[in-house]
């Protein structure tokens, strides 16, 4: 179940990093928030889980009413992209293995690959709606992040979580140079 | 308030009377008018006559009885402890100063004069920095054999600078194109200061009887009569001659006097 | 009082402000009513006392209750006396926005709520009607979330003391590239609204985060504090050559304000970085003092860097005197706290500060031109900011009791 | 008297200034008016705390918030430096004209530079002094932006060096007032740093620095408060060196290296002298020869040493009154030439007198460096001689006042006598800093280690036939008046450091190498928020921190 739900966060991911279109970056987001909610149910944060799938599916919900249409999966000139995708996932997996000790691997894994691809998508330049999908996925990582803490508020930091990433796609965007 | 009025009445008369104003010009006078007769080219006398003074002559007159007041001539009004030799430096030294300032015609080549100036300073305090005293007596009294190569090397160059100090040199100032040359007041006022601070410096205290008197009026005017000599050759020899003794043999003379005062500092630290 | 009302009143005041923009004064008269009540309630919520309402531990710390009331102070001084062209509704809209999300940021349990409250803000500045693309307004903010959320994933994971390290690199390199500083410098658009354009991270919303930032992440990485205070202080040298020399030698006011700022923020992150009382109070003397001071002398400057009008007036030679760091104003102090802070740690540290503390003097005097001939409500404004510089720089302890030091 | 009273002098100019900007509607006299009486006021202020009791007073107002007590002091030291700073900035801002402005601007540094004598740490005199320093500059931007002025960051970097050394001092021993700091605290590092600031904060160098660049200002009504204000500073630092070593400075070494420094300050400002081209640029260097002896004076260890400083001072305090008042051709100028060269029986002779018989008395390298010191002095003399034929280089102005020039210039001139007074009051300042345990000075005479300089006795008669014989004498006929006297010597070395000065500061960064060191680029690739260079960045620091 850890093996499944850390490979689906970062597929989720991946899809984020190597697609424009709004299909394709509201099931990256979906799955993304999937794969988080059953790491956080693997360490037995309920609340937490809740929140995030919820953050992601209402995420996902918004995404497909606007940004550029259809799927756009691995569109010309992807390659980097690909290349980075599957880099970031080894060096994760190496650090989540073999590097760090400890429970919830998968959520080490997930979490660093998500960070690492997200902030990749927005450093290589994205579209708006992709962008805020790549943010919102931010969030939701960050919230799940959270629960490798040993006490704390890691649900409280889930539901803010899913909360900013439910938020984001339905925040309006200007592209126009006035003001 | 009676004792402070005695104490500045034995001052002022010190400085007007003995050995102040009333000795120097006399004796400067006949100082001056020996040099006029023996140096070639000017031999001028004074002419008398009552006027007004000039104010070159009164600012000099002024410094050179301040400067007086400080040599140890016996039978001195001021007491031995209230001598200083950097006052008679200044005052000496301002003399020069106040004739470029008043009458330009009587300073000659104002920057070798300054020169000179700079090691004549050095002739008379270099001995000093030793004993880490000021009082004119003390210095000529060190009879200490670790300072006597400074004191002597310093009066040999205390020496060496009167002559243009008292502008004895051929050196003629730019200005000074008179067709007849006038008696130099400026400088009979000034001969004594210069050679009885010389002979208070580097010759011991004289005693206040008439004996002291005898053997320190002597000096004075050997003094005088070796820097008579001394700028009687230099006029010979010509002002070339004097300009190169005074800019390359005596500054380098100097740097040596100045070596070994360091080195008597260090070998007696 | 609860620390919850300090954020729930600015939000409130903003949402107010932001509905009501088509009639400016009732939005400038709601928003000022709930900001007041924000301060008021932030002054009445005593430090350290913790709050539970909300299922969560909340509770804000003196000195990011005292970076808080300053950053709320600056902001009504700001609205009250606003250049003339600025819309006051729309500046104290923003404004409350920014105060609701340091507010939320400084009494959040952990770091990682607080990385999402910024996240928050940076979308919601990016939402607003820009000059930059979308993308590039969104990039710099978002990468600093990114490694402060890699910063906060690693100073949890189990495993060598490289990955504490590496958290300190992520939470000091997040930190610098959220305030938009050196070498992680947010792309600027001189003409752009004030509220949309980097200026606020610097001057405005920064303060609180690094305060934040630093506070939290000794807690997180008690084994990397000193790896982090090297960070800071590194990023913090860097900030003050560059800042300084590029505020005096780049072409344009207003980047040259910029950098100004940033240079200001490498004495701040000089003084965080050292990790002694004495640095702390430099750096929040600096901060302090960019939120009272330079900030409004900065929006207020704007009018005549459009204009290119330049004066060396007798207020000029004062604000250049402000912004070169000299007494009698906040800066001295802060250099004196700073280099003896840096005294106590390593004294070689304060003869490299040392000289680099003269190079605010030509970008003072140039900015202090920038300023142009301000009159009128303008002129009382800077007035007041050098006053306030002045009682920052001979009498700072009320606000650092305040900040409890 | 309540405490609060100490604050009083330094509260009374400073609200001066501010009262003068508040009421700025009535005009530039009236401001100007305001801020004279508030300088006057703080003048009689610190007579009137001091005078009834003639001891130590000390207020604490608690902390400021950065480490520094505010705490006041009034002390022999502190009175003399402070009634040597206001008098004269009170008298210039009497008889000047000025912009109101420039008045609550003068006023408040007034203020500031009160506050670094008064102050009781040397960092709060650090604050106050770069306060003063601040606002001076401020001033003479007012007057006149384009004309010479001190480097600010010169100034500012002068008081934080103090400002260092005031915190070393706090990390070392826990404090740094000037009265309670351990003598183990002042080391020779943290001398140092005093010594910079004392040296820089004045303006003292051995070559052309601002203190006599601002005498070649159109108008000097500011350049002489700049000097008034912030040159005695310097010197105030040297004595309080003084109280915090306990009568001494860490190393005898670093008593001569003060002491040389101070002589080639004076030498170079001589030198510089005798070449003037006019009037004007030989008096832009009276005050820095003057203010260098007064360096090697303090320099020297001794009490006669710090007595010889304050009387020199004193001098300067007369003759930076004096000169921008004296600044047009006339008798005057003559009388402050006179009274700046230190002409027997002037103030300035009798300071001078008593400075290097200290410094031959303190014998070894000291005596040698006195030595030097009388070779300076004649300098000076020559240059002051030759000055008198120098063309004026006044500039058209309303702002001289020849008579209350000459009278000043004459005070300081027939001051000799009075000589005993200054000393005792001196002597009393110098004991503050440097205890002594010699018998107090009597008013007649002084006595130094090897001498008495009979004060009245000697230099009353000289100054009375002195003036009788001036009235009675005559012109000397035929002097050429228009002739200028050619410079007494020049500095072979003075035209190869003014071409290397050139070169240094014409160098710049040969064609071909250009593209390394544009800053526009690095600029441009800054602020362009480029990823590669964001995570080249982050790949550094983790690089950094994990090797």
């Amino acid at each position: 179940m850890t093996i499944a739900a850390a490979a689906a966060a970062a597929l989720g991911g991946a899809i984020l990093l190597l697609s424009d279109g709004r299909r394709a970056l509201a099931l990256g987001v979906g799955l993304l928030g999937a794969g988080l909610s059953g790491l956080a149910v693997d360490a037995g944060h309920i609340v937490g889980a809740v929140a995030l799938l919820a953050g992601a599916i209402v995420a996902a919900v918004l995404r497909l009413r606007s940004g550029p249409a259809g799927w756009a999966v691995m569109p010309a000139g992807s390659t980097p992209r690909l290349i980075l995708t599957i880099v970031t996932s080894l060096i994760a997996l190496w650090i989540a293995v073999s590097v760090t000790s400890g429970d919830g691997t998968g959520l080490r894994f997930a979490v660093t690959a998500l960070l690492v691809m997200l902030t990749v998508r927005l450093m290589l330049g994205a579209e708006a709606a992709a962008a805020n999908t790549a943010a919102s996925g931010i969030a939701l990582t960050l919230g799940a992040g959270a629960l490798l803490a040993n006490g704390g508020a890691p649900d409280a930091a889930c539901i803010v979580a899913a909360a900013v990433a439910a938020g984001m796609p339905a925040l309006p965007r200007r592209e126009t140079h006035g003001a | 308030m009676t004792q402070l009025l005695a104490v500045a009445l034995s001052h002022g008369a010190a400085l007007l009377l003995y050995p102040g104003l009333v000795t120097l010009v006399p004796i400067g006078i006949a100082l001056e008018a020996i040099w006029s007769s023996v140096s070639p080219g000017s031999q001028v006398l004074p002419k008398f006559r009552l006027r007004r003074p000039q104010i070159v002559h009164v600012a000099v007159a002024l410094l050179a009885m301040l400067a007086m007041v400080q040599a140890g001539t016996p039978f001195n009004p001021v007491p031995p402890a209230e001598r200083s030799v950097i006052i008679a430096v200044a005052a000496l030294g301002f003399t020069a100063w106040a004739e470029l300032a008043l009458d330009p015609e009587l300073v000659a080549t104002p920057g070798l004069l300054f020169v000179v100036q700079a090691c004549w300073v050095l002739a008379v305090l270099g001995p000093a920095i030793e004993p880490q005293s000021l009082r004119p007596q003390v210095l000529g009294n060190v009879l200490v054999p670790s300072l006597i190569p400074v004191k002597v090397a310093s009066g040999f160059l205390y020496l060496l600078c009167l002559p243009p100090l008292l502008r004895l040199w051929p050196l003629a100032p730019p200005a000074d194109r008179r067709a007849h040359p006038r008696f130099n007041t400026t400088r009979a006022l000034v001969w004594l200061p210069y050679c009885a601070l010389f002979v208070t410096l580097f010759f011991p205290p004289q005693t206040d009887d008439l004996e002291g008197l005898a053997r320190f009026a002597g000096l004075v005017i050997a003094t005088a009569m070796i820097t008579m000599l001394a700028g009687g050759l230099l006029s010979r020899r010509g002002a070339e001659r004097a300009r190169g003794l005074y800019s390359r043999v005596v500054p380098p003379y100097s740097v040596l006097v100045l070596a070994l005062v360091i080195g008597t500092l260090i070998i007696n630290h | 009082m609860e620390p919850e009302l300090t954020v729930a009143l600015p939000a409130a005041g903003w949402a107010c402000a932001a509905a009501l923009r088509p009639r400016p004064r009732l939005a400038l008269a709601a928003g000022a009513v709930f900001g007041v009540g924000g301060i008021v309630a932030l002054l009445l919520s005593g430090p350290g006392i913790t709050s539970y309402d909300l299922g969560l531990p909340l509770s804000v710390s003196p000195v990011g209750r005292a970076l808080l009331v300053v950053a709320a102070l600056a902001l009504a001084f700001i609205v009250i006396l606003a250049p003339a062209r600025a819309e006051r509704s729309t500046m104290l809209a923003w404004g409350l926005a920014a105060l609701a999300g340091m507010a939320a940021m400084a009494v959040a349990p952990e770091l990682d709520i607080a990385v999402m409250v910024l996240l928050g803000l940076v979308l919601l500045q990016a939402a607003a009607l820009g000059r930059r693309p979308y993308a590039s307004r969104i990039r710099g903010p978002l990468l600093a979330i990114a490694l402060l959320g890699l910063g906060l994933v690693f100073a949890r994971m189990t495993g060598p003391a490289a990955l504490q390290r590496l958290a300190a690199v992520g939470l000091v390199a997040g930190l610098v590239a959220a305030i938009g500083a050196l070498p992680f410098v947010h792309e600027f658009d001189a003409e752009e609204m004030t509220a949309t354009s980097p200026v606020p991270w610097l001057t405005f919303i920064g303060p609180v985060l690094a305060i934040v930032v630093v506070a939290r992440g000794r807690e997180l990485m008690p084994s990397a504090v000193d790896v982090m205070g090297a960070l800071l202080i590194a990023v913090g040298l860097l900030n003050m050559v560059y800042g300084a020399t590029a505020a005096w030698r780049v072409d344009g006011g207003a980047a040259a304000w910029r950098y100004l700022f940033m240079a200001d923020w490498g004495l701040a992150l000089c003084g965080l970085g050292l990790g002694v009382a004495d640095g702390l109070r430099a750096a929040l003397l600096i901060l302090f003092s960019m939120l009272l001071v330079r900030l409004p002398l900065y929006l207020w400057s704007r009018q005549a860097l459009r204009e290119n009008v330049q004066n060396d007036r007798p207020v000029n030679l004062l604000v250049a005197a402000a912004l070169a760091g000299s007494a009698p104003f906040a800066g001295f102090p802060a250099r004196i706290l700073l280099l003896k802070g840096a005294t106590a740690m390593y004294w070689p540290l304060a003869l490299v500060i040392g000289p680099l503390l003269l190079l605010w003097i030509p970008a003072g005097l140039r900015l202090g031109r920038t300023l142009g001939t301000p009159t009128g409500r303008q002129l009382l404004g800077v007035g007041i900011a050098l006053a306030a510089g002045v009682a920052l720089g001979v009498y700072p302890q009320p606000l650092l009791t305040l900040a409890g030091l | 008297m309540p405490p609060i009273a100490l604050a009083l002098p330094v509260a009374l100019p400073v609200a001066a200034g501010a009262l003068a900007v508040v009421a700025n509607r009535l005009g530039s006299g009236a401001c100007r008016a305001i801020a004279a009486a508030g300088v006057w006021a703080g003048a009689a202020a610190i007579v009137g705390l001091w005078a009834p009791l003639r001891s130590t007073l000390e207020l604490s107002l608690g902390t400021l918030g950065f480490g520094v007590a505010l705490g006041l002091r009034l002390d022999a030291v502190a009175v003399v430096f402070g009634l040597a700073l206001l008098i004269p900035i009170a008298i210039l801002l009497t008889v000047q004209p000025r912009t109101w402005q420039e008045s609550a601007v003068i006023a408040l540094a007034a203020g500031s530079a009160l506050l670094a004598t008064e102050a009781s740490d040397v960092v709060l005199t650090a604050v106050a002094g770069c306060t003063a320093a601040t606002l001076v500059v401020i001033a003479l931007g007012i007057e006149d932006l384009d004309a010479p002025r001190p480097l600010w960051a010169i100034l500012i970097a002068a008081w934080l060096a103090l400002a260092w050394a005031g915190v070393q001092l706090q990390v070392t021993s826990g404090t740094a007032g000037y009265a309670v700091v351990p003598v183990s605290a002042l080391t020779a590092p943290v001398f140092v740093l005093i010594a910079f600031a004392a040296a820089v904060g004045s303006g003292l160098y051995p070559w052309r620095g601002w203190a006599t660049r601002v005498w070649s200002r159109s108008s000097l009504r500011s350049a002489a408060i700049s000097i008034a204000l912030l040159q005695p500073l310097g010197l105030y630092l040297l004595f309080r060196a003084y109280e915090m070593g306990n009568g001494r400075y860490p190393q005898t070494i670093l008593n001569v290296a003060v002491a040389l420094w101070g002589v080639l300050v004076a030498f170079g400002a001589a030198s510089r002298a005798q070449s003037a081209p006019t009037r004007r640029d030989y008096m832009a260097e009276v005050l820095p020869c003057l203010a260098g002896f007064a360096i090697v004076f303090a320099a020297v260890g001794s009490t006669l040493g710090l007595v010889a400083a304050l009387v020199i001072l004193v001098s300067e305090s007369l003759l930076v009154t004096s000169m921008p008042l004296a600044d047009r051709p006339g008798p005057s100028s003559l009388l402050v030439t006179a009274a700046g060269t230190g002409m027997p029986a002037g103030l300035a002779f009798g300071g001078l007198l008593l400075g290097l018989a200290a410094a031959f008395e303190a014998g070894g390298a000291l005596g040698l460096i006195g030595l030097a010191g009388v070779a300076t002095w004649l300098l000076a003399a020559a240059a002051a001689a030759r000055s008198i034929r120098l063309p004026s280089g006044a500039q058209p102005g309303d702002d001289a006042r020849p008579r209350l020039a000459a009278l000043l210039a004459a005070l300081a001139l027939a001051a000799g006598p009075a000589l005993g007074i200054v000393f005792t009051v001196g002597y009393s300042a110098a004991n503050e800093v440097l205890p002594s345990s010699g018998p107090a000075p009597g008013l007649m005479s002084l006595a130094t280690a090897s001498t008495v300089i009979p004060a009245v006795a000697l230099l009353g008669p000289l100054l009375l036939v002195g003036a009788i014989a001036l009235v009675i004498a005559r012109p000397t006929p035929g002097a050429a008046r228009s002739e200028v006297a050619p410079p007494l010597f020049h500095f072979p070395a003075a035209a190869l450091a003014q071409r290397t000065w050139s070169a240094v500061r014409s160098a710049s960064v040969p064609a071909q190498y250009r593209s390394l060191f544009n800053a526009h680029a690095l600029e441009a690739a800054v602020a362009a928020a480029r990823p590669v260079l964001w995570l080249t960045a982050v790949l550094a620091l983790c690089i950094a921190v994990t090797r």
